[in-house]
């Protein structure tokens, strides 16, 4: 095991498929000779060859176009987008074509591409480099979703999304690839080696898409989260002291249901966050789940704590993100209905 | 071909093709080049040597079915009967399925009469383990590789033999073994990803192309321009064809551009390579693309070919061009019938003749008739067998998820 | 008054905006001289001119982006995406532009583009001419969202469109466009004169956005819909014999949220209907909605009625439709829960 | 420039600057056109005729600061020192905003240093009321055309005098009342708008144009291809500017497409008229600019202009680009600095000297300090007064919807 902040985890993650699998390919812009804007790619170039990472022209479409194409020529194609405000020009060949591939030709072609995007806020990045656009994705049927939430699940799950004959869209929350961020930005930053799940094996290990993580156990509220909110919930329930079970999703598309429905069985309450906007957002999608297949055990209303029905605003980003005050409010409503 | 606007007057400028239903269009303003103007370069040329090419107009056959001209590779006489004959079957196909949707029995058709000789000529330039990213109006490369007909009717039936299971609209063909991709109905997606895949091909170093086709009209898509760039870029070992029918549904060519320059002037501005050939004349088309195909095996790259020709059919069976186009326009069409065009050819060299083709038609009538019988007897979209109904749940994924069980559940199977 | 149907409608509405407004322009592909391929547009071209009405080069994208810069030099442009379907390339253009237009520049300045698109299936379109992918929008800050269910609403909620200052997305089910449609393929067609909605003033008037309407009042249970579902449901409700309230939501986004939240606090039953997808549809979002607000007066678990999560298929287009029957069987899960 | 790929290996071309970091770019592969090299066409020429000059360079300031060539079309002295004056201003105005982000005081930056001669020159060429869409690095635009220093650094600052009102990443300005479109974050997106507002300006039979800009490495983009293909069909009047600045951060323009023709080439694929020009000599993007406004005014339509300049900054303050290119490179960049230039010439022709350089520069940075310590009694990002914080929830719509009133509500405001 390792000490690994989560870019880490993510270069590790790339590194590994790099060596066990040499149909992948790595690429995107800036991802070659410089290694990435965030750093994500560094020194996979140097260590594979330009034939397999390199830089490619500026436009997200021609990215995911040819990697499907490489795709159906065998390759295991890792496109990288900048970021995910800048997915949208790619945006009909992953819903018309990478989710389709597969029906629509009867399941005679299919393509396994893995797009990793940074998303999220909390690093001063405006309203075009702050974006949660997840609730979209997971509306496409045929794309799977997935967001990590610490080093060692970035790790397996991309690994996981690499390996997988599917589609996938990797969000990395990129306000946690330095450290945790438990929701005070005044706080002084802290790195990966405080938290337990920074801990990550160097070689190849895989954890399965489509199940979520309990990461803390309670019998009076369910809390259902991920991303980087896993840890701003862990903050807002410390601060409430209330007993709740936070469950971080890891993966959105396809979603564990087993695990969010057995746990609100059980407590009968019920949180939703994320840092998406409200409107249509993800969180819509679980509480309707839990509506549907709990409602006689609920006790009070579900709520969902989320970005504001806005763009990111560059300077009142920390008014606009969901933080531990607002979460603990909406969990004292809860626990008070 | 090309127009500059010099009026003065401060005016949106809307491009209108120049007849219109009740005219006639004599297409006077076209000029078409003799076989022997156009040079053939080598296949090491540098690009920027030949941007003429993008200009001008790739002949071989002239107005009397003599070969001629640089372009002239001396086609054996097997390979050009094997084009006529690939052209005939795709034409009676054609018909017949056409007809097929006046009687009821199909949802949906999408002729590519006149425009025979680009599928075919360009399937047999190339090999048949080269990957074809396809448009919609590519029957001719399947029937040329050897699709079984029963395969095509069975997926225009979305019946229970269609390998597409009852998901795609008719004409929608996806045939792995034959590396024919899955076809879209999104316009241009593919133009892009071919691209993809000849770029996987040269890392491998393989040796296979890869051709990819888009309409006129849908040069104007974004896949378009995501494919020329990343050609550009990494010049892989691919062929971007653009059919240039004159029309695209109601809208004539001059709406996507085609008013200032060619279609093949696309390729210039990239720097590619780039070939205008007359979409007509089969052994224009069969020399262009194996020029094409021998540049991209030998590791020189990317070429980009305007086939120039006309839309005789409608656009599909929902459309009706006497709306829109004068309804003799495709008799004036100057570039003539590929089949014609390829078969008098043939009977001025000796090898085929007047007697052979009515035969050959008459046969491949009667075949079509066997297969479609036989097709019926798998089911049509409205009669007899299906695709198995709780199929449709598949295949999202590699395995199905849990909400989509319960809904096959829910629908009660 | 006059006999329209829903195309007819539409067609009335563009002209009675360009009869109005010589600062309305209308464009897309094959929408001038042949007048569209579904004819909605059929003589404006002939009667206005083509510098007001004509074609355009096939790019969504770029039919969406010179529709903004047209707007930002004073039109009022009116844009046809031939199928909603293909709506994707001009998805950066809608989301991150004409969206956050007015957001980004402080007010400076804004777009008021109309984009008319057909939706829905019914018509033997197959997986790519039968979508429904309001759902997404409606996740978008900055775009609204419309989707009429009868000639009527059409022409006043387009003229509402048209004329707003922000830009609209104005859904038309296709399947509409003829006739009334109650869920059973094999019925004979009819045509909009059997229905009251099918008597339209020649003139302008307008209906405006995010006033849902109650096409039915009733006690018994709430049934949120839109678009064709809106005649669907009503045959369900018909066949059920339930004393169902039915509203028609109109406008998705924004929502009106007192007409649903009184009409569901007073039934305290509620179902949501429509022919999108499942997952992440709009159809959660409406439950959440309900769920947050009427949660009190609840007395059975909300249902969604809704497109399977799978694309549209084309030999199993009435299996994939929320026919009458599926409506009607979650109409009696609810009321016997 | 252009280079053809001649290796028959079968392997991905991966396109890569000739110098990495540690190496040194000597430039001897680029050819420099004399002056007299590019003829000047009328305005009213057949964009056919005029490809010549997408490939070559128009220049009008020789290596000694003396103008020549058909370009020259003696611009009056006046307009020199006015370019001159607001080239130095935007220099030092961009050197104390990097400054500003050192100190912490502002979040991010971007320089456009080196490539000032290009919004400056092109905005002396057109009107003030010609409309801008506008890409990130065109400061020299408002600040030619008048912008206030103040409302740049407010708006940097997101302090409460931001016209933005706090929403915007530094230096994303919008300026309505200077014709100024609302910069945005996603590239290119501009460009295609920038194309439609043109054409309603033909519509609308007004004599107003439209000028909009794209970096090299955004060429790529889809709206790149929109705005070319929307221009060559309805040719309203726009000019659409490509500034090669040789890097799109990381990314030499050879990953752009760069390797194989110029971007002025783009043009002639959709065949409209192309420069390709010099984009450190003022004299020459002055001219090429006033030469499209003139064309689009008179109703000949659209212009491609690719400015040849290079990117003396890094990308932006989160750049560091001794990490992928020579450290000295921009040192060796042939085209030389804009503002030396066109000061030598200046002073060559006896209309400026090294002092009154030197005491403009003095008044400027004073200027800029006195300017920047009345903007931050505005407050800065993190201190002093900020926008209303309840106003982030205005402006999704004209009129603000239920749902953002409760969140407003909620947020206590
Ligand atoms: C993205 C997208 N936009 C629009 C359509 C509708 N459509 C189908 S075919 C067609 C015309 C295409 O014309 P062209 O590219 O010239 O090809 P042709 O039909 O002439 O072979 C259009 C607009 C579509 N299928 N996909
Ligand atoms: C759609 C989109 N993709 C990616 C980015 C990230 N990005 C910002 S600037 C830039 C490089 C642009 O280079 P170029 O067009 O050459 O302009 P320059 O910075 O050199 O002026 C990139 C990739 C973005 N802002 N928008
Ligand atoms: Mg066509
Ligand atoms: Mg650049």
């Amino acid at each position: 095991m390792a000490q690994m902040n989560m870019l880490q985890a993510i270069l590790s993650a790339q590194k590994c498929m790099l060596e066990r699998d040499d149909n992948v390919m790595i690429f995107g812009q800036d991802v070659g000779y410089f290694g990435g804007v965030f750093r994500a790619t560094e020194g996979l170039q140097a260590e594979f060859g330009a034939q397999r990472v390199f830089d490619t022209p500026i436009s997200e479409n021609g990215i995911i176009a040819t990697a499907i194409g490489m795709s159906i020529n065998g390759m295991r194609p890792v496109a990288e987008i900048q970021f995910s405000d800048y997915i949208y020009p790619a945006f009909d060949q992953i819903a018309s074509e990478a989710s389709r591939i597969r029906y629509r030709s009867g399941g005679e072609y299919s393509t396994n591409i893995t797009i990793r995007t940074p998303c999220g806020g909390g690093i001063r990045g405006g309203q075009t480099h702050s974006q949660s656009p997840e609730g979209i994705f997971t509306h496409i049927s045929g794309i799977k979703v997935v967001m990590p939430s610490n080093p060692y699940d970035a790790k397996g799950l991309l690994i996981s999304s690499i390996e997988s004959n599917d589609p996938v869209l990797f969000f990395e929350p990129k306000r946690l690839y330095n450290g945790p961020f438990y929701g005070d930005p005044n706080a002084p930053s802290i790195g990966w080696d405080t938290h337990e799940k920074g801990e990550v094996p160097e070689g190849h290990y895989s954890i399965p898409l489509a199940e979520a993580e309990i990461t803390r156990t309670g019998e009076e509220l369910t809390i259902i989260t991920y991303g980087t909110m896993v840890h701003v919930v862990e903050t807002a329930v410390k601060q409430t002291g209330v007993d709740a079970e936070i469950i971080d999703l890891r993966c959105l598309s396809p979603i564990d249901y087993d695990t969010i429905i057995n746990s609100v069985n059980k407590t009968g309450r019920c949180l939703v966050a994320h840092e998406a906007t409200k409107v249509g957002g993800f969180g819509a999608e679980i509480l309707s789940i839990i509506q549907e297949n709990c409602f006689w055990k609920l006790r009070a209303p579900i709520e969902r704590v989320t970005g504001w029905d806005i763009p990111y605003p560059h300077a009142f980003e920390w008014e606009y993100f969901p933080v531990p005050k607002r979460v603990g409010k909406a969990i004292t409503r809860i626990m008070e209905a | 071909m090309t127009k500059h606007q010099s009026s003065r007057q401060n005016n949106l400028h809307i491009p209108e093709p120049k007849f219109r239903p009740g005219q006639t269009n004599d297409f006077a303003h076209l000029k078409i080049p003799n076989v022997d103007e156009a040079p053939k370069p080598a296949i090491d040329c540098n690009p920027h040597n030949i941007r003429d090419l993008a200009y001008g107009l790739i002949r071989v056959l002239d107005d009397e079915g003599q070969a001629g001209g640089a372009w002239n590779i001396n086609i054996t006489p097997d390979i050009l009967r094997q084009g006529l004959k690939d052209m005939l079957l795709t034409r009676l196909f054609d018909d017949r399925m056409q007809l097929l949707h006046r009687t009821g029995k199909i949802s949906f058709y999408m002729k590519c009469t006149g425009e025979e000789a680009i599928s075919v000529a360009h399937s047999l330039a190339l090999k048949n383990s080269d990957m074809v990213f396809p448009s919609y109006r590519n029957q001719g490369i399947l029937i040329s590789r050897g699709y079984p007909l029963l395969d095509m009717m069975c997926q225009c039936l979305s019946n229970s033999r269609d390998n597409c299971k009852g998901r795609q609209l008719p004409i929608m063909y996806s045939w792995k073994a034959g590396n024919f991709f899955t076809i879209s109905g999104n316009l241009a997606t593919q133009f892009s990803q071919a691209v993809g895949w000849a770029m996987a091909e040269a890392r491998k170093g393989g040796n296979r192309v890869c051709t990819t086709f888009v309409g006129d009209g849908s040069t104007a898509e974004i896949d378009f321009h995501s494919a020329l760039t990343f050609a550009a870029t990494f010049n892989p070992p691919v062929i971007l064809n653009i059919v240039n029918n004159q029309w695209a549904i109601s809208s004539n060519q001059v709406v996507a551009g085609g008013e200032r320059t060619t279609f093949a002037a696309r390729g210039i501005g990239v720097g590619l390579p780039s070939l205008r050939v007359d979409g007509n004349d089969f052994l224009a088309v069969y020399a262009a693309s194996k020029w094409a195909a021998d540049r991209a095996r030998a590791g020189y790259g990317a070429t980009l070919i305007e086939h120039f020709t006309y839309r005789v059919a409608p656009h599909s069976t929902s459309d009706d061009p006497s709306a829109y186009r004068p309804a003799d326009e495709d008799k004036n069409w100057p570039l003539g019938d590929p089949l014609e065009r390829l078969k008098t050819h043939l009977i001025n060299i000796d090898e085929w003749s007047e007697a052979q083709h009515e035969q050959l038609a008459e046969q491949y009538t009667a075949e079509i008739k066997a297969e479609y019988k036989q097709a019926e007897s798998y089911g049509t979209l409205t009669s007899g067998a299906r695709p198995d109904v709780s199929s449709m749940f598949e295949d999202i994924f590699e395995e199905i998820t849990p909400n989509r069980i319960r809904q096959r559940q829910e629908l009660g199977l």
